[in-house]
């Protein structure tokens, strides 16, 4: 799960990281009002859960209140990557004399939490890891230590930081970890830090991504989650416990195992050629229930795209009577002539097929195999 | 020969008295499996499948002999769980629950290195070696004994391809699902090398994904290490590219995620690389 | 620095363990009134900084308020082990079913906290240990993970304890640890830990005792050092940074570190015989300077069967030169007729001694090692 | 040869531009050990005895190639330098600040066991291979090349013995202060083991006193495994009997912490056992 902007300034702070004072405004009314309680030219900036936004046009200065709701009034309402833009943060301006990248993230080859910086912070970071990997200062935290002082001064020396600014370094540095570690968070990334012209360190814009598997016990995080900022089916599916991508073709995927699910996806693309591809991913995890299944398909069927539905179902803690339950259970509550290629195979998957063929379902053709499914419902996709 | 698990295998099952446990065990069970015993705290001295149920694992170990432990309890328990096993010195431990924060793995990951025990998984399908046992969920007819070893992040591609194998006539020493989560006990590179060393095993089939550069230090080993023959598929050449938060994990990868990354790193290995996994057993021959 | 019962109880009920609700009193009045509102059978209970206190005399049942009033004031003023009694712990009394031995502590074998519970508690456990060590339950804490409840459960499981009383045994368990670990202890001790006849689980006695090189860093704790119930002399010596034990012999020794003052001593008692012996356990000390060796020669001169005084200074950290200071400025301020030998080696030793022979000080012997020292220490004494 | 410390250990300072530190970096240089540098957070740039002071152990490392560290900063902040000098991979870590809460050791012997580096100390004299090279308090004169490996928990007391041998004509291959805490990085045992494969070492002076069972487990290793005669010398035995708190600490030494008991133990091991510290070099014989 992902936090805007704001949240992650707002916790950033809540740890002692210095952000700057700015408020969220939902409307360009909202936005002017912020701006004339600042008093200071101020920088609109749009909350999508997504990156990029500079460059679609949702950050823009503004040097009065007046500016500021001409501003807001563009960017709210905006489509970034598919992303509405429901909200903008009011910040002061601030001058930038240097930018730093400072972001904590989960090494899986080490299994433990990464500490990077470099002097070269900004959008085009990723450039500079690619082209410079040494520009790039690490250090590894070994969890039950914490980020010590003397690694956050090994990096403060390593980007070459004015010794001045050393110690509120540590400081940021030590609370972005406390943060990281009691938010559950797979990523917290302060970019750009900055040095202002009056040679004040602080975090200019903020990033994190929270543990989703954490958030039982992260309860305050969870209630953050900002569902106007995703797409519908996607709020359905994490909601029946599912995984689901909408994506641009006509087939609609219902697979067990994120592994399977992107073959199928392949399968579908490697055998469909230029007009027939996957509509969606969706995994219904292991042990999938009947009631799973059937939001599963609801999801699926409200794609107005899709064509064609292809069960692939390999049983393993998943169970194919349960799945062949789910689905009978779905097209009765959602009738549709949507052809349909079932294939199940594993656990209990001949006790699921018998099911199948029992309810003598119209549109329905079962797979033997994997390849087998994805031609036939490629076939049935062009059919329709 | 195999790797990890044969018929001398002692499997104690680490929640065996919940819904998954007991169907599974009883599966293992009918497939051959030497399953000792089970551990539910509060539940012991009760009987599963004719199998004693222990409070602590240290009790089932000390009255079964048990090396080998299948978890299967709820992901705010496993963590726990997994320390359980480690100190009751239970050498192969397999953790199929998913969904287990990365911070507890954080923890488990650093004290594993410290332990003279295994950990495959957590988030995985477990292991088979066809003929002899079984510890997870793999369904029973998908193998048969052979000589090629199979390593796959992915649970469900892992039958598929099993089953593909099996009825193609190419039999299995040992197949192991590793898990997809991003901290796991056991890697590509762990069992790669466990096969190379393995006499039964004369080919290696690996299955990877999108993802991570676990598959890129696989490829790193086949080149430096593998004299057996490697086939490989990569799962996810279709997904649309990840719009992710932030840089830092493109910074960790090092722009070495996607499929294509991942292909190219392992054919210039020498793997054989499949397009579907269906087609693996032709590239077996 | 030791904590009393009452003090131990209080800190344990604040981590949810269950104590009995009982009150101190320092006088016998006081005692009458707690009894008297706590309505029931007390136990009257000596608050002292050393054990064997049921041996000495120092608990006592009460069946009414007079009677706790009596026994109260049988046991307030009482010497156990050199300790007088300023406070007794009115506890309701306990039915008792079963005694269970429950303490952590650390292991330095190992380097890690140790869990230790038997089912045979009490006072004899150390018997117990010594003659059945089997009997002892042991689960050795990792300390970046904590006691885990499975750890709790192997000993509720090892040593016998009826299933009801798991789940309480595991919070205790546990609570107990987190109390060692935020109150930097050394011991966190349960004995016993009892099932009365009713059937309920709970603390009936406890000690704790705290790192005193992280008293620092625990104010709480540092603030509840009972200094009322400590030798006035070992106080002095700790507020002065030393370490001093009385002893019951005739020469005062002043010595830095902790192995070569013990064997200074060691050296007195072997060539001493019968009638000589040392005075007193001290340790000046690392780095040593001149406040410190006055304050340690003005504690060693209050003890008044000192007879001589014996410095043996072998500078390492410590220097000789500071030490010669410190000895003159001190029989500055304490003038005395008492005979002393000064033994000074290592570290500016040579600056030292001619401190010491420039200041042409009466009664004066100087020393060339240490067991010169220890002899002439002797003649001294009985010289004197 | 000799052990742990040699003319070719190139030492840092942790605290050099502290007060003792200072002083005792001054006192190593004119014995001939080379000092190479020192390291004070926020100080780098400056000089001490003519070596640089650097911000950091790593830069430090990075600059001088030390491999060895002397620490010597106050107890809160030690455990931290300990990590510092761990995490930049010095080889030797010599520990002599006093007063570190057993807590924050604890923290540091786990982190220690999975590392590549030694820790001698923490609250220790530190240790000196006469001729060579000094790390730590002992006092310079104190020392002579010889051939008497000597390992004591006290400072003082190995001063004053190690004086005794050297004026009675015995020198010393090298002199370990494994210091006296509860917790230390180096045991009796360690050095024990060093001095036995030592070909240098012929015989070994062993220091120990009242207090935890580390001479018990010396003994026994003496028993085992050394072939090197030992004379040892054990503080305490006219202590009183100890007045602990609680009998968590009685039962985890089992009863074996008395000097009575461990002169016992290295008498029936075969070490010769001094009454007198300054009896030694006549046991030496």
């Amino acid at each position: 799960m992902n936090l805007h902007e704001y949240q992650t300034k707002q916790r950033f702070a809540s740890y002692g990281i210095p952000v700057a004072n700015g408020k969220v405004a939902t409307t360009p009314e909202e936005a002017r009002d912020i701006a004339a309680s600042l008093g200071v030219p101020v920088v609109v900036k749009a909350q999508v859960l997504t990156g990029g936004r500079g460059k679609a046009g949702g950050v823009k200065l503004a040097a009065n209140p007046e500016e500021a709701f001409e501003k807001a009034s563009k960017i709210l309402g905006m489509s970034i990557k598919d992303h509405i833009v429901h909200r903008v943060l009011i910040d002061p301006a601030s001058t930038i004399s240097k930018e730093i990248y400072l972001g904590i993230t989960n090494d899986r080859t080490v299994g433990k939490p990464l500490l990077m910086a470099s002097s070269e912070g900004g959008v085009e970071i990723e450039q500079v890891a690619a082209e410079n990997p040494d520009a790039i200062k690490r250090e590894w935290i070994n969890p039950s230590l914490g980020l010590r002082d003397y690694q956050a001064r090994n990096i403060a020396e390593g980007i070459n930081l004015p010794r001045e600014h050393w110690g509120t370094f540590v400081k940021i540095a030590k609370a972005l970890y406390r943060c990281y570690i009691e938010s559950d968070a797979t990523l917290a990334e302060i970019n750009p830090l900055i040095i202002t012209e009056e040679n004040v360190l602080f975090a200019l814009d903020g990033k994190m991504s929270i543990d989703d598997n954490a958030l039982y016990r992260r309860k305050d995080l969870a209630e953050m989650r900002d569902i106007s900022a995703e797409p519908v089916t996607e709020v359905q599916a994490r909601e029946a416990g599912l995984t689901y991508v909408k994506l641009n073709g006509q087939i609609g995927c219902m697979v067990n195992g994120a592994g399977l699910a992107m073959t199928t996806m392949d399968m579908i693309k490697l055998y469909g050629g230029e007009d027939v591809g996957p509509a969606n991913f969706l995994d219904i995890g292991g042990g999938a229930q009947a009631e799973r299944v059937a939001a599963a398909l609801r999801i699926i069927l409200s794609d107005p795209d899709v064509k064609a539905v292809l069960f692939n179902i390999f049983g393993g803690i998943t169970r194919g009577d349960e799945v062949a339950r789910g689905i009978i259970q779905a097209l009765n509550e959602v009738p549709t002539t949507i052809p349909m290629v079932i294939r199940l195979a594993g656990t209990n998957s001949e006790e699921g097929r018998a099911i199948i063929d029992g309810a003598n379902l119209p549109n329905i053709r079962s797979a033997s195999t994997l390849t087998d499914g994805a031609k036939k419902a490629i076939e049935a996709a062009r059919g329709a | 020969m195999a790797i990890l698990i044969d018929s001398n295998s002692r499997v104690v099952v680490q929640g065996i008295t919940g819904r998954e446990g007991n169907f599974h065990s009883l599966k293992m069970i009918e497939y051959g499996t030497n399953v000792v015993g089970g551990v539910t705290p509060g539940k012991g001295g009760e009987w599963v499948h004719g199998k004693p149920v222990f409070d602590t694992v240290k009790a089932a170990v000390d009255a079964t002999d048990a090396n080998v432990s299948m978890i299967l309890v709820p992901a705010p328990f496993a963590a726990d769980a997994i320390y359980e096993a480690i100190d009751a010195g239970v050498a192969l431990i397999v953790c199929l629950t998913e969904g287990i924060p990365i911070l507890d793995m954080t923890g488990v990951y650093e004290y594993l290195k410290n332990s003279n025990s295994r950990l495959i998984g957590p988030n995985c399908p477990g292991l088979m070696t066809p003929g002899q046992a079984k510890v997870g969920f793999m369904p029973n007819y998908v193998g048969m004994p052979g000589n090629v070893g199979v390593v796959s992040k992915s649970g469900t591609l892992t039958y598929e391809t099993v089953a593909a194998m099996s009825a193609a006539g190419f039999g299995q020493s040992t197949c192991v699902g590793i898990g997809g989560d991003p901290i796991i006990g056991t890697t590509f590179v762990d069992v790669l090398e466990m096969f190379e060393n393995d006499p039964q095993t004369e080919k290696v089939v690996l299955m990877g994904e999108i993802g991570g550069r676990a598959e890129i230090d696989a490829a790193e080993f086949i080149k430096a290490k593998m004299t057996k023959p490697v086939v490989a598929f990569i799962a996810g050449r279709s997904a649309p590219p990840n719009t992710r938060m932030g840089h830092a994990g493109a910074i960790v990868e090092g722009g070495q995620g996607t499929a294509e990354q991942k292909i190219d790193a392992l054919r210039a290995a020498g793997a054989r690389i499949a397009d579907n996994p269906e087609h693996i057993p032709s590239l077996l021959s």
